[in-house]
């Protein structure tokens, strides 16, 4: 088996305190346990704080561009469903500018492992404030409090068809490794949305506020298989759920991908046999 | 509205005029017709376009179609017009020899198209046109249609029944592709069809003075009737690209259409994605697995692709994008020609990175160079925009039988077997072209990097590996440049010591073609050199051509005359333009208007 | 290590040498300091960098800073430089006079930098360094600062102790500057600085031997102190701007952050959207409905915006957009200067509209020049780019005072009342200008669409429709062009006659002063061209310029040579390159090391 | 009052039997029932068949790129709030291309009449499959049948917080005319999502179609104040619901945005006293 540190490039270079680290520990640890190996991962990533992942876990990796891991992360699954793709981006990257790829790869049942660290704030730009800050948030680009009502990636992602829904919080390491690796074993498109605090420009969301302000839901009665229960549950908590909020079981859009082309692409035989080319300019001319 | 046409008919006559002058006895050597079918968007006259197309095919006879249609799915007029020639084709023609419409607008859209051999065959089902001094039939198209047929549906093929009857082509030749294009729908359907096209012969032979001409058959056959959308898709699949990804936008669509159809049966995967950029970043990450990718659009799709061109440039992955323009800016005319997107394919994108801008001039070398575009693309391991237009995109014509063994794969520097020791993926070489592993490749572990990086791709700000990236990156435009000078060697046509030279991409290589060869009829001489490629710009090639000239003339189908000025900006010398940016195609006589009156 | 860091030094020895040879003379007039601090992103050393350059300002010297730092919040080395001089400054020094620094790697870092001049304060908590034959003082600003306040963090007011006792610096000055700054925040953290001050001070006082220099104050006062994005935010509110939409990014967000702030006291809005497509079709809606309005960005999110620039050059909206380059391709060095953007600023975009690109070389030019921008997008109802980089947008410089009465706002072609009769938006004018109203004007509804339409606006495709927008709306172009020459005539500085040209525009401006300032104390003499705009194209100028020239040179901070390119292609004469791409400023001894070798 | 004539800028070209017909009449009439002027009116449109709208409604026009109409509507909006702003668009414009752009306008509740002409079809470019298109839909880019899981935009406007969600249906034009006219009456954000059938590359679903499988909520037992109601109706109808499916009061965009600079931007005085310059100067240079 391989061990935690293979998954180790460089030491990160966050601010002291940063949730991130959290979040990278726990990701080392479930690759760890859900039994992978460096090369199997490609690990994508956007832009932001939390995009710098690639630059810290030894994986094969891919820093893409601002919002956009996850079409990139697709290709890369459909043209190789066989690799492990794991998406790690801030809550700009996924819900401002990524936010149309986000509703549709989770309505596509994409078997792709996102993680979102979602500090409530753009921390590369240094602090603007984010679609998940709460209203009334005091930031750079709202100086006088957010006038936007803030949008919730776990909702989102219920009502656009994810089969798996997690949230997770930089405070609880233990539950994190768990939730990640769950989305890791997971067939299909797991978003584990992670609470993890800007400690640098997100001083209203800290650890301490967090720890106020969420409920375990897997403290409580809950069935994780139901999805109409899982949407009362978002709707009527007063507090921030984290744990397990959603499963279930529906084909994957590589599965479905690859059975309707008989095959894996990368193990296609790409130089065409003159039976096919005869074939094929038959049936492209035939218009 | 009929004293006006009249009134601009006058026009088309001085057109006539000088048209009439000098060029006509090209016109009249062998058979070299231009049929004009007139309707609107969603009635079918595209359908009997295609089998009038067809039809010449078969009989042996070179083909190129033109469509002139609007942006809306119905009710506003469309044109379909055919070529066919026992000689080789290359533009559309001058003048139209048959114009057949439904509506009597058309009569007037094309008045400056006519000359003294035009036939119009309208629809007079609501009116005749009086004053009318071209030759012409009013036939009751719809009328016939609704009372035999029950619906004005079959209108169409009634005309084809007049028009192939007036061409004296051979009914069963008709019979033959009517049969094929109709077997696929209701039984009924073909029923009728066939019953409207003898219903139109009937009619013509009844009150038709005589036959205008008689077509023979001339068997020549093997050739593909293709568009340019249609041999893009083909090439790619042949040269294996096995991941496509795309937003629907015309006039690319159908490449799109084309391979999530076909694609399938190669174990390759076309999908269409929630938008543009979604697209590319999609084949980019196919491609970073290992595929041979590729997408296609036009302007606005370009345009929201290029911060991802730009990364791919970057991270070194090879794209393969197909860039049909359309008339902009903006939305534009979305179904019409233009070049005006030249400069954006060739600058666009934040920042230097190396890029390669492929521009076939047939749908035969479209077919070609897509396939070396996937060989570019993994040699060179950069983005290759193959850039068309339309014209090329989406009008038929004859292309001689594809040769496979012309299609090569060579996929670069790839190394696909375990790695020992230690990989840098941007390893800084001499030809600045790094080996690249796919995952998952043991030992082959990378960063893909959009930031700037060290030669395992790990993110860099210092000063000197920047610096040493950025020589790395740019020296494979070296490599490119001399890799296309082995791939296409710059095609000259006309008098190799002609003082005239004509310089052209693209869609407006077959006009240019046609000039030429009417121009060297006489004196004096005229050559033409044909961009095979804008970037690397080959301005050497370009230096050469024009050596010992008098005067240069560079056409293009956009108003600023974009490679006109790259041409100047290289050579240092005057060029004179020939532009048109209304949408339609060059007519060999606009060209050779311009070059007459100097 | 450090043996490595000695056999390193030898090399800037050598460059030393070189710079002795001949360039001296010309620092050692008047008082000309560059300091340097170096530190880690988020440990404060920018706080000193900034009071340092305040207390210069205050007591009468003008101040150029210049900031090397990471993009990363944290713990990644970082380097802020202030230039004091008692004459103008252009740009950064060649060499640096005094380098305080925490991290031992700078001393590495700026080893071509060292002249037979420079000191070098380092932290030396951790161990000495040993070998270094430049003069240098190790002082325990770590250990001090927690010995004496607890925490590590007060080490940079420390040193900015020790530094102004060494300068020679009057001491009410500091603390004056230190108690604004330290006055926002809480008491404690005054009161604590204040102690550091005076620690570093009075180390100072008993270690080191002696004042190297000693400042005195010369009362210039009246001018601010000002960086690139915050004069731009000022020209923007200024000129009436009232709505302003963008993304964060470096270096363009502080624009934002800034008119956020200020924009709502002068009934304006300023919204972060979405994404950078969300924000440019924000500004064009509020354009269209009759506010000034902006967007500023940087290459990744100019490239997703080149979509709708070019949807506001088909509708004529008037937009200005501020454009920030960074280092690329792709994400690049987000905190680094580049110019490699400038041909994707000129000719990215589907299709053929027009557009103005302006250039300003300073951070007052960018005041003036960002309230033009406003009255250039009105009245040539265009989109209006300003291109400057990182390095104008983020340093600060002092700047004279600015002249509110040097503003105008001229709206162009407004209607704001009632129209009677047939109104046209997109009347074919002479000019190509046609008037506009805002909604709700009676009268004067149309239709602003995307697709090529008539002059109401309306959906047309006709050739000739087609052909007469198309002229209409590059017309603008000439008035452009006229508009251009009349509000920013050429400037060109050094000798008239001189055989030696250069041209250059944006960043490098100063650092080209600087160049044939120093070049002219000598013969040879130079001049120097300052391009303002880069589009329209300023061919006749630049031909103007070279006339009875030997040598031009093109100064850029890109590895392609993207306007000498443009140089060249307008004049047809060889320039020479002088390029700079590893993101940090092009000192002045860079440009003369290449021409004085030919 | 204005007539409906006064609406009227020429004929629509669609394909005859088109659903997008019945949208034009229907705006045309809810306008004059919501006593609107033309000149008071911008109407803001996509790309699409059903974005030729423009072309057809007589007001002031934008007809933007695809997928844009939202922000370039909000930028309209926010410059002068006492405009009518109504946006018509696609499912594709809205719901593939311009997904972000719709969430982000539903959280914000800016002050929007949002028409989606939803025939679950691209038609402008010849009938490709497009995010509401059933699964198994086949069309020119899903020969063998859409793999995708269809995306509904009344669940993701109501997860991302708008105010007034409906649905309309072509075929039934009395009602269409009344959710438009509340939507045009409504203080927000207003989606209505109209069931629109493209006769011409749709042929699934088809009028007929839809008769079979909508149902009206307004003929059944349903509180459209009540979120957690909507949700649970909308999730567990077997059927298509149609009619107005939630709406509240809440604060709009513009509001709080205009409240926080104390007026309208369209009226300020552009030219700044040299009081404000000096005050301006001297608040920006002090960093
Ligand atoms: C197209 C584009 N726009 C903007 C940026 C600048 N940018 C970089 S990171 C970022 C936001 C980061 O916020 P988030 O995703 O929440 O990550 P965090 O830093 O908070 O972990 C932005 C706006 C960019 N790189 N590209
Ligand atoms: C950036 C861009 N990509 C693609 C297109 C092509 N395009 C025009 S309309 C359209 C989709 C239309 O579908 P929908 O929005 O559902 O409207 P409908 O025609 O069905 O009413 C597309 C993809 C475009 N104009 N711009
Ligand atoms: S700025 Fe915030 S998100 Fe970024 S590293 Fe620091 S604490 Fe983490
Ligand atoms: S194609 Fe479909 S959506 Fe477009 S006009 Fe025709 S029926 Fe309507
Ligand atoms: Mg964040
Ligand atoms: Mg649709």
């Amino acid at each position: 088996m391989v061990s935690e540190g293979e998954f180790i490039l460089k030491n990160p270079v966050w601010c002291p305190g940063c949730g991130h680290y959290a979040v990278l520990t726990a990701l080392r640890r479930a690759v760890v346990k859900a039994n992978l190996k460096p090369e199997e991962i490609v690990l994508v990533t956007g832009i932001g704080c939390s995009s710098r992942f690639t630059d810290f876990f030894r994986s094969y990796g891919f820093h893409g561009v601002h919002g956009r891991a996850l079409p990139a992360a697709i290709g890369i699954k459909m043209a190789n469903p066989r690799l492990k793709v794991i998406v790690a981006s801030g809550d700009g990257d996924t819900y401002a500018i990524g936010m149309s790829h986000f509703i549709h790869a989770a309505r596509r049942n994409i078997g792709i492992t996102h993680i979102v660290m979602n500090n409530q704030v753009y921390g590369l730009t240094k602090g603007q404030y984010s679609p998940t800050s709460v209203r009334g948030f005091i930031s750079s680009t709202s100086p006088k409090g957010n006038l936007e009502k803030p949008i919730d990636g776990v909702l989102l992602a219920l009502s656009a068809g994810a089969t798996y829904i997690a949230r997770g919080f930089s405070g609880n390491l233990d539950q994190l490794i768990r939730l990640i690796e769950g989305g890791l074993r997971h067939k299909g498109y797991a978003l584990i949305d992670v609470l993890s605090p800007c400690v640098t420009f997100n001083k209203l969301n800290t650890y301490e506020w967090f720890k106020r302000n969420i409920l375990d839901i897997e403290q409580i009665n809950h069935n994780p298989s139901n999805r109409l229960e899982a949407f009362k549950m978002i709707l009527t908590s007063s507090k921030i759920l984290i744990g397990l909020i959603y499963q279930s079981t529906e084909e994957t859009f590589e599965d479905l991908m690859m059975s309707s082309i008989g095959g894996v692409p990368i193990d296609a035989n790409i130089s065409l046999g003159e039976n096919n080319y005869e074939n094929l300019i038959k049936e492209i001319t035939s218009i | 509205m009929f004293f006006q046409l009249y009134r601009r008919q006058y026009n088309f006559s001085l057109d006539r005029k000088v048209y009439s002058l000098g060029i006509l006895t090209f016109l009249t050597m062998g058979l070299d017709l231009f049929i004009t079918i007139g309707g609107r968007a969603g009635d079918g006259s595209f359908l009997i376009g295609d089998i009038l197309a067809k039809v010449f095919r078969f009989i042996g006879y070179d083909v190129l179609t033109y469509r002139d249609f609007p942006s809306n799915i119905r009710g506003l007029p469309t044109y379909y017009s055919v070529r066919a020639s026992d000689k080789p084709i290359y533009a559309v023609k001058d003048f139209i020899d048959y114009l057949v419409t439904f509506e009597l607008e058309a009569v007037e859209y094309f008045k400056r198209s006519y000359s003294e051999n035009t036939v119009i065959i309208y629809d007079n089902s609501i009116k005749d046109i009086k004053d009318l001094d071209v030759k012409n039939y009013g036939v009751p198209f719809k009328r016939m249609s609704i009372s035999s047929l029950g619906s004005e549906l079959f209108k169409n093929t009634i005309a084809l029944g007049v028009l192939t009857y007036i061409l004296g082509i051979d009914e069963k030749h008709v019979l033959n592709i009517l049969m094929e294009t109709f077997m696929k729908m209701r039984k009924d359907i073909l029923d009728k069809n066939i019953k409207a096209y003898r219903i139109g012969r009937e009619y013509a032979i009844g009150n038709i003075e005589g036959r205008e001409v008689a077509i023979k058959t001339i068997g020549r056959g093997g050739r593909l009737l293709l568009n340019g959308n249609e041999a893009i898709a083909l090439g790619a699949i042949i040269a294996g690209c096995r991941f496509y990804a795309g937003y629907p936008i015309t006039p690319a669509t159908e490449i799109m259409e084309l391979l999530i159809m076909h694609m399938p049966k190669y174990q390759g995967i076309a999908v269409q994605a929630e938008d543009e950029i979604a697209a590319i970043n999609m084949i980019i990450g196919a491609s970073y697995a290992g595929l041979r990718a590729m997408t296609a659009t036009s302007g606005p799709g370009f345009s929201l692709m290029t911060e991802s061109l730009s990364l791919a440039g970057m991270i070194e992955v090879p794209i393969v994008i197909v860039y049909v323009q359309r008339v902009g800016p903006s939305t534009g005319i979305a179904t019409k020609m233009e070049q005006a997107d030249t400069l954006q394919a060739l600058f666009s994108g934040h920042g230097e990175f190396p890029r390669i801008v492929l521009t076939p001039g047939t749908v035969e070398e479209a077919f070609y160079m897509t396939t070396e575009a996937f060989n570019l693309a993994e040699r060179i391991q950069c983005p290759v925009i193959v850039l068309i237009d339309q014209f090329i995109a989406q009008n038929r014509e004859t292309v001689n039988t594809l040769d496979l063994s012309r299609v090569r794969i060579e996929r670069g520097k790839l190394i696909t077997s375990e790695v020992i020791g230690d990989y840098r993926r941007y390893e800084i070489t001499d030809d600045g072209i790094s080996p690249r592993t796919i995952p998952p490749v043991k030992g082959g572990i990378y960063l893909a990097n959009s930031n700037e990086h060290d030669e395992k791709g790990y993110t860099a700000e210092n000063p000197w590996i920047r610096e040493a990236m950025v020589n790395k990156r740019l020296r494979k435009l070296e490599v490119a440049k001399k890799t296309l000078k082995e791939l296409f060697p710059y095609k000259i046509y006309g008098y190799k010591d002609a003082r005239i030279a004509f310089i052209g991409y693209g869609s407006v290589h077959g006009v240019i073609l046609e000039v030429i060869e009417r121009l060297n009829s006489k004196e004096p001489k005229a050559k033409y050199l044909q961009l095979m490629y804008l970037w690397p710009f080959p301005s050497e090639e370009i230096n050469e051509f024009i050596h010992n000239t008098d005067k240069i003339y560079v056409i293009e189908h956009n108003a600023q005359g974009q490679v006109s000025e790259l041409v100047k900006w290289t050579t240092g010398v005057g060029i004179s333009k020939i532009l048109k940016y209304d949408g339609r195609a060059f007519r060999p006589i606009d060209v050779l208007r311009v070059v007459e009156n100097g």
